[in-house]
Formats: structure tokens, sequence, C-alpha cells
């Protein structure tokens, strides 16, 4: 093992609380790199036209945040089953707001956003006040926002909401789609709270150890608290960016998320027993996933195979980066 | 008085941990606070920084009464203390550890200019020369406990608790610890001492307050008037008399039931070569780091052994696991860490003695709980356990004995080479003595024992041979004469005579 | 050589009053009663407000035969959370289990029995393969099951896509239709008939005995306990922690692939779709039960009882004809409820100064 | 020794009702917009009829073990006859049978169970080949008759998409060479995300190879809409059913086509049917699969498509008079 200074000046944003290395990100950014140009060979350029990589920012949006949503209580070593509900209620409640409300799209995405807000402090004040376990608090709020969800609109679909909304989901910046630079903004900030800001800096504190943390004048509750909030509040965001990318919303919105929303901060290396996140893992690991998707269909590949491939790329993901632990700890 | 805790009452699920005890502390002294294990020390010193509240009495700051609802209030009031348990946070740098109850913010964003220049000052104040930046989980436990040290220093507190502070230090920096204290003393701070290493404590203190069982049986009086057995008596509470252990006497010639031969491993150990008859106690020494616990798991099979032969009852072995060594070769290890390697804490105290005696007693895979029973109260008789009933929980016992019961699992299981390892750090004096008599008795009943110690006194009392250890090669071995100071000496000059160290600039080898 | 130690105890009671046994739990402190008392609540208020809740043929009988799954389901979770692990994939388990069973007995046309056991053998070794990972890497097992799930998804679409036409398997051996239908009821010795249970009932009952037995008397099960408790310790301690993690993954297979069978001699069919409903009851039956996630300590009696009280909720509300959305919402509350319940239940019994 | 009683519950229930002695439970699979005309249909019937009691119950989540729950309980609460939608088409003749045995009349609505053997009374459902095949050949026209086509479609594990897609494969065959299935693409209906980001990926991977696009599922026809409108690529898209969302499309021109079933009609007549089976009537030939018909509409009929699905639902009521129910 060396001694003496570590890496921990080194590394940017996101890096930088990996503690002992920025080298996991490092990993994930070759593989992300490599997955694209070879996926771009195979598809004899198609993959660099405009319409394609438009349709691939774009659609890379939803899976960052949802999973910064998730990393955020992985920080503090709780989970949060009610993500992806979560993300479909706000946006229903968005589009709610809009159709029948009859509010404008800017009043309409704070609704959604205090929405995820409230849903999230609601969690964190179950976990604090009831003691039981984070991952059970939210499997049953998970049933109960799946409830609330359908019982905006039943099963039909809103459409035809704000017009400006959509063109700012389809519109584009510099070649990025707005809704990409939005989530990167959004990770961006989260990178920022998690390495600099004294309440960051505390939930990560908490997730490290937690008697410790209380100690040091840290109070773990508040921090359960805030990790839940932010969570629901980044739900809350990959909400609006739903509404505004998509044109459209129902009630089954979210269901495809909870396992992506874990799967991205897996991979990007933030563990699940808290205290260490990783903002860049996690958006290079949403983007991994994002080229497995896109290579579905480039080659019309039965979804059912990618299922199988995703599931063992975050295997191999983890065993790589056991190996690599390994590794290293023998070379030193 | 500045700090003055009266009347204080202390009660978890089942134990009274604090029953009226007072402590009353003078600006720019030494306080000790003494007692056996168990005695309330460390739960009082939680009360006075906030940690637990208590169920009765009152904490007052001068004249002010304090109402602490958590240890920031504490921090507030100029209470510091570094607690009896480690308590950094894994991820983090040195710095921010050191800061973390007070980080230097602006703009609600973590001043990291200030931060390290601050983590500096206070890691100077006890010459340590560490990286700021650097992230705490490398650190010995050592540096982590100077670490702690450092913290508590961060604040400038008019009151300073130290929860057996030197436990993990080698004499040169506790040395340097009381240096400080004294320093801090003499600016007038108050400061708190909890050690059972009484020598320590006469050397630094001035007065002392004496718990036993929750109460305070001597209050803030000046030490100098007491012999340290006198302070024995009170901890103790009835009057305590020396027995002499037994002579043992070993054959040389016995066959030796564990020699290991140029044994060197993938930890980096080199060329160890020992060997422990029936009957014989050989004391492994050297100072924390040294590589003895190391060597120990590496016999067990939980590190790689790279060359040389382990032979066990002159039979070469290659154990893979320690389920083999206990049931092919009869080797226990009585681990140094008991709450993290030697215990379960949320398990009955019959499943910690029980689980290596399972299965012996089961009959087609079910094990009754009458048999088992009958087993863990024999050994629970025997090492004089103090249990309320064999289903009450590990966790819930005091340190002494938690250590009884992760030896007397070993005893069960029939060892007839067992490896015991520190096994009387941060244990009272009475129950370090029964565990001496204890460690000699198996000696005398015809184990073979290899203790590992970092207390030179105990190996000096204990051991037949002496074995010296020091950055994971073998310094020499001594006959021992049980003469402490010649003992001492010899044994302090072949872990620094000794020519080829390569410098490490470990600190706590220095 | 001397050493000072003290004069040996004169008598035991003259020493200062030691740890106090923790004082004597309160009946009502315990959390299985708790439970118990809950679900007669429940029952009596469905019942007040349905009198159908008693209906032997529509309500008793399909509900004892979902609570035989649910509680192999929550079984196969505890088997995992014994050592503090998780098992994401307990579904996909079951419907591999499931596949095998169905595959053997439409193509191989083997007996009710064989097929069993084929089936349990691939659960448990799925399971295994789970723990093996787990034990080797040291990576979580949440994610290793997980990601075990996912790829697990993918697997059964295809392997049923290529085996069946539509997605179950027609061919069904002698004795299921029995076991999905009747109740000993319908066996008669002269005029005397069993009770209104159904078959499949006695089969989750073993399984709750063995694996009841195993954790409390076994060795096997006792070691996986430690393990889960503290698995430093327990490897210390010469247990051999990994085989006792795949061992344990092992059994939480086998009994995923149970349940799979039962619910599928329910259903009357093996086909892709079993077990999608698994993960949120496989958690629910211990947790209510009083199983903590952390490891070392399980009730096998608490779950079947929280696997109980999950399905009377179900079927109370059914009764109720709530529509979805206030399905979903009161399930969530009560549930809720009966943890939060439980958690006052503890912090009252603390106070009052005994261990719950 | 121990003897297995004889079933003689199969028939003993089956008692002869007064239509205010029925109720009639329709049970869809799970919440779908498809099932929500059946709602109002309910409600309709229950007047029309006379029955005692017309429900819609949706609370099945798309899980088998829970509609049998569902079912078994609205027979506990009183209720003696059955429309259901199978969840899973492969075993819901396990569920119809335990139904019978109670003597309850069951239809199978909108689905009929896989295989040969239907144990339902009768199966008043789209006819799923047909309408995939009118739905493809409606996209063939709409794409001048040649060009690739690219189908999307829900659960892969499932004989109703499996019959869909022989349907599009029958379309596509008839014209001889000039129109190819560029692709096939399933499990695309389980949200609407999925389906979003499936179809913005096809049209960024072969948008400019496509020219048409049939739908046989709601949540991808929704999004192809959009996806196809967003792009501004000349693709046909041919819907699915008639949410306001897909009308809206046809009268934008985003969707060409759209197929509609007859989920009214199978609500009422099939309540209808219920009626009188339980009033004494018998099916003349049980388990009978009948078509509730599928309609094509484009932008030239979406104002009149409604009363062609009245007069075929009409028809049909009056075929279970003529043909298919036998009263004495
Ligand atoms: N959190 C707790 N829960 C239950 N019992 C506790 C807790 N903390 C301490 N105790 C019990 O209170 C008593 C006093 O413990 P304390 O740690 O204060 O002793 P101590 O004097 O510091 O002993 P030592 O010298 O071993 O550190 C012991 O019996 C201990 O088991
Ligand atoms: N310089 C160091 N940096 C980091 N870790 C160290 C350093 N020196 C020792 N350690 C670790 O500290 C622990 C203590 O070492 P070890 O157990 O070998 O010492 P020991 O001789 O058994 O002493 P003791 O048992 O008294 O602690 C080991 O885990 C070792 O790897
Ligand atoms: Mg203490
Ligand atoms: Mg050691």
């Amino acid at each position: 093992m060396s001694t003496g200074t570590t890496t921990a000046g080194r590394a940017g944003l996101g890096g930088r609380f990996k503690g002992v290395s920025a080298r996991p990100e490092f990993t994930l950014a070759v593989l992300a790199a490599a997955g694209f140009v070879v996926l771009a060979v195979a598809t004899d350029g198609n993959l660099l036209s405009r319409g394609t990589l438009d349709a691939f920012f774009r659609f890379l949006a939803v899976p960052i945040v949802i999973g910064l949503s998730q990393m955020v209580v992985l920080a503090i070593g709780q989970m949060n089953l009610s993500v992806g509900a979560l993300t479909g209620l706000c946006a229903m409640v968005a589009a709610w707001l809009m159709l029948e409300g009859g509010l404008p799209a800017p009043l309409a995405i704070l609704g959604a956003l205090g929405v995820g807000l409230a849903a999230g402090l609601v969690n964190g004040l179950l976990v604090v006040l009831t003691r039981i376990n984070g991952f059970i608090v939210t499997l049953a709020t998970m049933t109960i926002i799946e409830g609330l969800r359908y019982g905006v609109n039943g099963p039909d679909t809103f459409q035809g909401y704000s017009q400006g909304l959509r063109d700012l989901g389809s519109t584009s910046l510099l070649g990025l789609p707005v809704v990409l630079v939005l989530a990167l903004v959004v990770a961006a900030m989260v990178a920022l709270f998690f390495g600099r800001a004294v309440v960051g800096r505390q939930l990560l504190a908490t997730g490290g150890s937690p008697f410790a943390a209380r100690l040091s004048g840290v109070s773990n509750d508040r921090s359960i608290v805030i990790a839940h909030g932010l969570s629901g509040l980044l739900a809350g965001v990959a909400a609006v960016i739903t509404v505004a990318a998509s044109g459209s919303v129902n009630s089954s919105i979210g269901d495809d998320l909870l396992l992506p929303s874990f799967a991205a901060p897996i991979i990007g290396g933030v563990a699940l027993a808290g205290g260490v996140v990783s903002v860049v893992g996690t958006c290079l690991a949403a983007f991994l996933v994002r080229l497995v998707d896109v290579m579905q269909a480039q080659f019309d590949i039965n979804p059912r195979w990618i299922d199988l491939i995703v599931g063992a790329v975050v295997l191999g993901a983890v065993l790589l980066g056991t190996v690599r632990q390994k590794l290293s700890k023998r070379s030193s | 008085m500045m700090l003055n805790a009266e009347n204080l009452v202390k009660t978890f699920p089942g134990v009274r941990a604090l029953d009226g005890a007072t402590l009353r502390l003078a600006a720019g002294s030494v306080h000790a606070l003494l007692g056996e294990n168990g005695a309330g020390k460390s739960t009082l010193i939680k009360i006075l920084t906030g940690v637990h509240r208590p169920d009765g009495g009152r904490v007052a700051l001068g004249d002010t009464e304090l109402h602490m609802s958590g240890p920031l209030d504490a921090q507030r009031a100029g209470i510091g203390v570094v607690h009896q348990e480690r308590n950094l946070i894994p991820g983090f740098s040195i710095a921010e550890n050191i800061l973390l109850h007070h980080l230097p913010r602006r703009f609600g964003l973590v001043d990291r200019t200030q931060m390290r220049a601050e983590a500096r000052r206070c890691l100077g104040l006890l010459d340590l020369d560490l990286d700021p930046d650097a992230p705490v989980s490398r650190l010995s436990v050592a540096q982590a406990q100077l670490v702690e040290i450092a913290k508590a220093l961060s604040v400038d507190s008019k009151v300073l608790l130290l929860d057996e502070p030197t436990a993990s230090l080698t004499g040169g920096e506790a040395d340097r610890l009381y240096g400080i204290v004294r320093k801090l003393r003499d600016n007038g701070h108050a400061v708190v001492l909890v050690s059972h290493k009484l020598e320590e404590v006469f050397a630094v203190a001035d007065t002392v307050t004496v718990l036993r069982d929750g109460r305070s049986v001597a209050e803030a009086e000046p030490l100098a008037g007491y012999t340290q057995d006198q302070i024995v008596d009170l901890m103790v509470g009835r009057a305590y008399s020396s027995v002499h252990l037994a002579e043992r006497h070993v054959d040389p010639a016995t066959a030796p039931a564990l020699r290991l031969d140029k044994v060197c491993t993938a930890r980096g150990h080199r060329d160890i070569s020992l060997s422990v008859r029936p009957g014989e106690i050989l004391g492994l020494y050297g100072l924390v780091g040294a590589g003895r616990s190391e060597l120990a798991k590496a016999l067990l099979g939980l590190d790689r052994i790279t060359s040389g032969t382990v032979e066990v009852r002159g039979r070469p072995v290659r154990i893979r696991d320690v389920g083999e060594a206990l049931r092919g070769h009869r080797i226990g290890y009585v681990t140094e860490n008991r709450k993290e390697e030697g215990l379960f804490l949320d398990q009955t105290i019959a499943r910690n003695v029980g689980v290596t005696v399972w299965r012996r007693l089961a009959k087609a895979g079910l094990v009754a709980d009458r048999a088992e029973r009958r087993v863990v109260s024999r050994y629970v008789d025997r090492l004089g356990i103090r249990i309320s009933s064999p289903s009450q929980l590990a966790g819930q016992l005091s340190g002494g004995n938690q250590q009884k019961v992760s030896l007397a699992k070993w005893l069960a299981a029939e060892c007839e080479i067992l490896i015991v390892d520190e096994p009387t750090v941060g244990i009272d004096v009475r129950t370090k003595a029964a565990f001496h008599e204890l460690i000699a008795e198996l000696a005398e009943a015809g184990l073979a024992l290899l203790l590992i110690s970092s207390d030179l006194p105990e190996i000096v009392t204990l051991a037949d041979r002496i074995a010296v250890m020091n950055d994971f090669s073998l310094r020499g071995e001594l006959v021992n004469d049980h003469d402490y100071a010649r003992m001492s000496q010899a044994i302090i000059r072949l872990i620094h005579g000794a020519p080829s160290r390569p410098p490490t600039g470990d600190e706590e080898a220095a | 050589m001397s050493t000072r130690t003290a004069t040996p105890p004169e008598t035991p009671a003259a020493d200062p009053p030691g740890p106090r046994a923790p004082s004597r739990m309160p009946l009502w402190a315990n959390p299985r009663l708790g439970l118990l008392i809950l679900l007669l609540a429940l029952v009596a208020l469905f019942t007040a407000l349905r009198p159908a809740f008693m209906d032997t043929t529509l309500t008793l009988v399909p509900l004892q035969s979902d609570i035989s799954v649910y509680a192999v389901v929550g079984l196969s979770q505890l088997a995992v959370l014994s050592l503090g692990h998780m098992n994401m994939a307990v579904g996909r388990m079951a419907a591999m289990s499931a596949f095998a069973m169905g595959l053997a007995y439409d193509r191989l046309g083997v007996p009710l029995v064989a097929g069993l056991v084929i089936g349990l053998i691939v659960g448990t070794l799925l399971g295994a393969l789970a723990g093996l990972i787990i034990s080797r890497t040291g990576v979580n097992s949440f994610v290793v099951t997980l990601a075990m799930d996912f790829a697990l998804v993918g697997l059964i679409t295809i392997l049923y896509t290529r085996f069946t036409d539509g997605v179950a398997f027609s061919g069904l051996p002698a004795g299921m239709d029995a076991l999905r239908n009747d109740t000993f009821a319908n066996y008669c010795t002269g005029d005397v008939c069993g009770p209104y249970i159904p078959l499949v009932v006695p089969i989750a009952l073993v399984a709750v005995l063995a694996v009841g037995l195993l954790f409390r008397f076994g060795r096997l099960g006792r070691e996986i306990l430690m393990t889960g408790s503290n698995e430093k310790a327990a490897e210390l301690s010469g247990i051999p922690t990994r085989t006792r993690v795949v061992q344990a993954h092992a059994l939480s297979g086998l009994l995923a692939g149970l349940a799979g069978f039962l619910l599928a001699a329910n259903n009357g069919a093996f086909s892709a779709r079993i077990g999608d409903a698994f993960l949120l009851p496989s958690f629910l039956g211990p947790v209510l039960g009083g199983t903590l996630l952390a490891g070392g300590a399980v009730s096998v009696l608490g779950t079947v009882l929280g696997a109980t009280l999950t399905q009377v909720i179900y079927k109370g509300l059914n009764l109720l004809q709530f529509q979805l959305d206030q399905l979903n919402l009161y399930i969530g509350l009560v549930l809720l409820g009966a943890l939060s319940l439980d958690r006052v239940r503890h912090v009252v019994a603390e106070r009052r100064g005994a261990r719950a | 020794g121990c003897t297995r009683k004889s079933d003689d519950t199969t028939t003993a229930g089956a008692s002869v009702r007064t239509p205010d002695q029925v109720k009639i439970a329709l049970v869809p699979g799970g919440a779908h917009p498809y099932f929500q005309p059946w709602k109002d249909a309910s409600t309709k019937a229950k007047s029309d009829l006379g029955v005692s009691d017309v429900t819609f119950n949706e609370t099945s989540d798309w899980d088998q073990t829970k509609q049998n729950d569902v079912l078994k309980s609205l027979a506990a609460q009183g209720y003696n006859a059955f429309g259901v939608f199978g969840v899973s088409p492969e075993n819901i003749n396990a569920t119809f049978d335990d139904l019978k045995k109670q003597g309850f009349p069951v239809s199978s609505l909108a689905s009929c169970p896989a295989g040969d053997v239907d144990k339902a009374d009768f199966c008043l459902s789209t006819d799923v080949q047909l309408a995939a095949y009118k739905a493809a050949q409606a996209a063939i026209e709409a794409m001048g008759g040649q060009g690739n086509l690219v189908h999307l479609t829900g659960n892969k594990v499932d004989s109703n998409t499996q019959r869909r897609i022989a349907g599009v494969q029958k379309a596509v065959d008839e014209t001889g060479g000039k129109v190819k299935v560029l692709q096939t693409v399933t499990d695309v209906d389980k949200d609407l995300q999925t389906a979003q980001k499936a179809v913005a990926d096809l049209l960024a991977a072969k948008g400019d190879q496509i020219q048409g696009i049939v739908n046989t599922a709601y949540n991808p026809a929704v999004a192809a809409a959009d996806g196809v409108q967003r792009s501004k690529l000349p693709i046909k898209v041919v819907a699915i059913d008639d949410d306001k969302t897909i009308l809206a499309g046809i009268r934008d021109g985003s969707v060409a086509a759209t197929v509609l079933q007859n989920p009214v009609g199978q609500a009422s007549v099939g309540s209808y049917a219920l009626m009188k089976l339980a009033g004494g009537c018998t099916m003349s030939k049980p388990g009978v699969i009948i078509d509730s018909g599928s309609f094509v509409v484009t932008k030239d009929d979406i104002d009149t498509y409604d009363k062609d699905r009245q007069a075929k639902t009409d028809e049909l009521k009056k075929s279970f008079d003529s043909q298919y129910l036998s009263c004495k």
C-alpha cells in the first residue's frame, strides 16, 4: 500500500469522492469510448449521423438523472425503491397541471418538482420516525405512489400539452439535446454538492460511519431526510425531462426505471454500504447501458437478449472491479 | 469548579451503567477517572459529551447547567473528547475528519484551503507529519488514534476528555501525548484521563475519581494521597492481595507441539522460526504493527505461507482454514480484536461459546439446546464468566467477560495449541490478574500456548520464553527469568539494536 | 514469580450485582404475538364488513393456497436474509425451476414428484451459483442477484419461446389437477372427510418445518446465522463461511423453486410469468415477521404470519372492491401501518426495560 | 380405505337465475385504455338488461394469480356471471374451469385462451390475427404498395403476439415481395417510455429505410405516431384502437389509419349473453370463438366509424339469439 499523499487531490469533481482512486471511472470511460467507437464502426458510421446521435443523447438524460436520484440515497447507505413510480407520478402531475389545471409550463414544472421533493421528504421522515429500514419504507411508499400515479388519469395518455415545453425537449444546444445538457448540469450540481457543500459532506459522513458522524455533530436523521428529499427532487427532474422529451405521458411511465436506477450507480462504482458516490461513474454507466440499447435497435436484437446482456454486463463490471481491486492490492 | 457532574444515573436495557456517579473537575488539573471494566467510565464520558442523555442527575459547566441534546452541544460548550472506540469516517481525508464538526465554509461550500491549514495546525500540536489530504483508511491503528486526538484538540476546549487514549499507542507516542496533556493543564484546561495503565495515570494525573458499579467511591481526591494498591482496592471494592503463580517446569526434551521453521508469508514475514511445547507459554512480543497477529493468521491459513515448514506434533502440515486448524490439529486462536473478530455481539452467550462444538454435539445435523447448555455452563463456570443466563447477548457483557467468552469457545473445542492475541487489552486490573492466572493454569494443564502481547509486564510475568518480533521478522529469543527490569532491557535492546531495519517511515515503529 | 490478583471471591452472593438478567419479556412484547393480534383484528374487521370473507370455498380455501405459496416465497428470501444478504432474483429462480419442471413433464412425461425434484435441483443450482459469485468476489448480494435477475428474465423468455408454442407447457402430470383443485374434504374414509385444506398446504408446511428446524437446531442453519451475525468472527471460529454463503443461497433457490411449483399448481400451468410478482411479498413476509435485513436472526414463524397478514390484506381489500388506485394506496398504507405498529411495540418494550 | 369424493359440485350450482338475480363481473387483465369503454358499457348494460349488477374490476395488475384472486373474491361477493380477459391466455382455461365448476356462466372477452380448447362458454374477441392482417394491409396501402414495413408489438411470450405477427406476415406475403417486413420489434408495450425510446432508436437507425410502421399494441402506437411526426420522416403509421390520442393523430395526419376493435360490443353483447346463459340458455356449441369485429379507420371515415361498429354490435347480438344460444 502506498503511503503519504494519495489521490484525493487528483481528479476533478466526481473523481474526487472516490477517495481511494479515480480508476473505476477511468475504466468506465475507456469502456464507454471503446464501445462507442466499435458501435460507430459496426454501423458504418450511422451512429454518428445527426438523427442517431440526437436520439442517443436525448434518451440518455433520464437514465442519468434517475441514476443520480438513486445514488443520493445510496450515499447514506439506503435505497429508494420508489424512484421509478415517483418519476411517473411527477410526470403525470405536470401534464395534469398543464392540461386540466390550465397552468403554464413553468408552474407545472415547479409542481412536478414540488411533488417529487415532498414525496422524497415523506420517505425520509418515515424512515427517521419509524426507524424501519429505508428499503422497506420505500417498498411500501412505492405501492402507494403507484396508486396515486394511476389515480391522476387512469390508464389514459396525456398529450398535447405546452408546445414550448415539448420544443424544449426536442431542440439541441451545440449539437447536444437540451434535455441532456440539463441532465449534465444537474449532475454537475450533484457533484458539487457531494464534493464541496458542507451538507453533502455530512451526508457522506452519515453514509460512511453513522456513529462517527453523530459524534462529530452531524445529525444522521437530518442527513436521511435530506438524502431522500433530494432523491425525490431528482425524480421530479427526471419527470420534467420525460414530459419535455417524450410529448406524451401515461401511468406506465417509470415502470422500467427502477432497475436502471440501480444499474447506473452500481456499475459506476458506488458502494451500497454508503459513504461513497461517483457522479462521473454514474453518468458513464448510464452511457454504457444506453449504448447497449442502441445496439439493439441497430442490429435488431430481441430485447430479451438485451436483458441478458445488461445482466451480464453488470455482473462483468462488478467482477472486473473486484479483480482490479485485488490486483492493485497485490501490486502494492 | 469547572465542570460538575452530580448523581448521574443511566440505565441501559437490563443494565444500570451509572448509579449516582459524581465527577468534579477543576481548571488546570489532570483528573484520572478509574474503575474496572464496566464500571461506567465510558458511559460517564458519553453523558458529558452529549452522546447519551442521563436518566438522572445534573451536569454544570461553571455556574450554568448544561442540557445537551447531542455531541454538538458539548463541543459548543467547550468540551472536547477522544472516545474509547475509533470514530473516523473511512472515506474522508485526515483534514476533513479532524474538522468535521465545524467545517470551515464559504457560501455553504467547504473551504478547503482553510481546512487544510487548520488540520495542519492540529497535527502539528502532536508533532504528527501526516498529509492532511490522505484518506484515514490508510492510517495504522496508532495513527488513527493520534488523528482522533488531533481532532479533539481542534476545538479550543476548556475541558478535554480522553477515554483510554493510549491503548494502541507506543511508549514514545504516549509520552508525547502526555506532554501535551501537561501543557494543556498548565494553560488552565481541565483534562480527564481514563486508563487501565496505572503507571501512566500516576505519572500524569493530579486528582482521581474512582467508579465502582456506576457509583463514585472516591470523588476528586488528590492522587498523591494514594498508592497504586490503594487505588486498586478502591476499584475492586475489597482488600486485594498478592498470590503467586505456581512455578511451571517444562521438560526441554518434550517434543514441540507447534514448530515453525523459516516460515515466510505473502504478508512479508521473513524466516520465522519458533516452537512451543505442551505446557509451555511462548511469549511473542513486539510493538504494535510488528506482524504478530498476521503471523498467527497465516498459521491458520488466512494468509498464504510462501515457504518454510509448519509442524504440528512433529508432522509437517498445511492448514487451509480455521476449521481445519481446529478440527484437524486442535489449534485455537483467541483474536486480539474481540468486538470485530472474536465475538458475535448480537448472539447469545450459548451460541458464542457453542459455535466450535456444534459439530461434535450434532446428531443427524441437529444440535440439542440442552447438550449445548451443558458444555457452555461448564466453561462459564470454569472461567468464572459473570452472566445472567446463557441466553444473554454477548454484546451486553463487560469487556473482560467478553474476552473470557471468546477464550471459552476455544477451551470448549478442546484445543491443545492455543494462540492468545493481546488477551488483556482494555481489561481492568483485577480481570487481568484473573486472566493471567487462567493462562498459567491452562499451561499447567498441558496446553501449548503462544501468547502475543504488547504488554511487557504481562509477557515477563507469564512467558517461559520470549520471542521478540519487529517489522515482520524475528529479532531473537530470550529465556524468561521473570526479572522485569532485566528482561525488559534485553527485549528493548533486541528491538532497537537490530541492525538492518529498512526505513519505512512508520510512525509507530519509531 | 508473582502477580497481584484478587482474593478468590468469598461467596458468589457477595459479589457486587453483576449485569442483571434482562427482565422477563412481557408476553405482549413478543413480535409474533403482536402480528397475530393484528391478523385476528383484520380478519374480524373484514368479516364484519364483508361476511363473504368467511366463505369456505371462495375465500378460505384459495386464501390458504395463496398463503402456502407466499410463505414459501418469504422463506426463500429469509434463507439469505439470515446472512444479511438479499435475493433479488427469487422470482426468476422460481420461473427457471418452473420451466425445468414444465419441460420435464411436457417432454419427458415424468411423474409429478420426479419433475418436482428436477425443478428443485435447477433452483438450487441457480441459488448456489449466485452464492458462489457472491462469496468468491465479495460483491454485494443485492448487485449480484439483481444482475442475475436481469439475465434470467431474458433467458426465460428465450427458452419459453424456443420450447413452447405459447408461453406455457401444456402437458401436466397426473396429480397436478388434484393439487390444484382438491382439499382434504374431497377425501373421505367412510363418512368422515378431511378438513377444507388444499393439498398444497402440507407441502408448504413441510418446507416451513424444515426451515424452522434448520435455523433453530440445525448446525448448518446456526452456522449460517453466525456467518450473518459476524462473518469475520465466524471464519475465525472455524466456520467455512464461503460454503455457508453458497449453501444459504442454494437454499433460497430451492425454496424459490418450490414456490414456483406451488404457484404453478395453483394456477394450473407452468408459464413464463411465474414468479413475476414474487419480489415484494418475499420481503414483506419476513420483515413483517420481525426478521431484520441485517442478518444473524430469522423468524420462520413470523414469516408465515407475515405472509398470512399480507394475503389477508389483499383478500380483504379485494372483497371491499376497491378500484386500482385505491387498492395500491391502501395496501401501502396498511403495510406501513403494520410495520410502524411493530416499531411502536418495540419502543414501548424498550422503554419498559425489556429486550424485545 | 380413503376414497376420493366424486365431484358433484360441477353441475349442482348451475341453477337458473332470473335477470334480477344475475350479477355480472367484467374483469380485464389489468389497467389499459382498451378496457375503459367497458366501464361505461357495464353501467349501460346494467340498466338495459335489468340485471342486478354489472361491475368492472381492473385490479388484476396483469398477474394471473391476482386475477384469480379477484375473480374468487367477486364470486364470494355474489357475482355469478363472468366476462374475463385472461391475463395469461396459456393458463386461463384452468381459471375458467374453476368458475364453471361453481356453476357460473363464463365468457372469455377480448382475448381467447391459447391453444384449441376454450373452457369458457364462449370467446368473444377480436380475431387478432385478422385485425393485424387488416392493419398491415392498411399500412401497405398507405405506403403505396411497396417498401419496408416495421411491426411494433407487445410481449413476445404471449400467444396473441404470435398471432399478430402471423397476421402481418400474411398481408406482406400477399404483396408478392413488394413489401418486406424489415423488423418486428416485440416487448415494447410494457410502458410508454420504453416504447418511445425504442421508436426513437429505430427511426435513428433505419428511419430512411422505413416506409410504414404497423402497431398492434397501444404504447408503441402512441410513441410511433409522435416519433414519426417529430422526425418529419415520410413514414406511414398505422395504429390500434381509438384512444383520443390516436384519433387526434389521424386528424392531424401523423397516423395514416388505425384498426379499431369493438370493446363496447364485447362488453355489452358479452353481458347480454352471460345473462341469457344464467337464465338457463346453453351454448349450442360450447367454447365457440366469435369475432367481435375489427375496423380500419382513416381520416375519411373518422366521424362515421362508430356507426359501423354499432351495426356490428347489433348484428352480434342477433347472431347470439339466432345462432349461438339455445334457449328453452
Ligand atoms: N449502548 C449500551 N447498551 C447497553 N449497555 C451498555 C451500553 N453502553 C454501555 N453499556 C453497559 O454499561 C456498563 C458500563 O459500560 P462502560 O462502557 O461505561 O464501562 P467502562 O467503565 O468504560 O468499561 P471499560 O473499562 O471496559 O471501557 C457495562 O455493563 C456495559 O455493558
Ligand atoms: N504502516 C502501516 N500502514 C498501514 N497499516 C499498517 C502499517 N503497519 C501495520 N499496519 C496494519 O496494522 C495492523 C497491525 O499490524 P499487526 O497486527 O501485524 O501487528 P501486531 O504485531 O500483531 O501488533 P498488535 O497485535 O499489537 O496490533 C495490521 O493490519 C497491519 O497490516
Ligand atoms: Mg470504556
Ligand atoms: Mg496484532
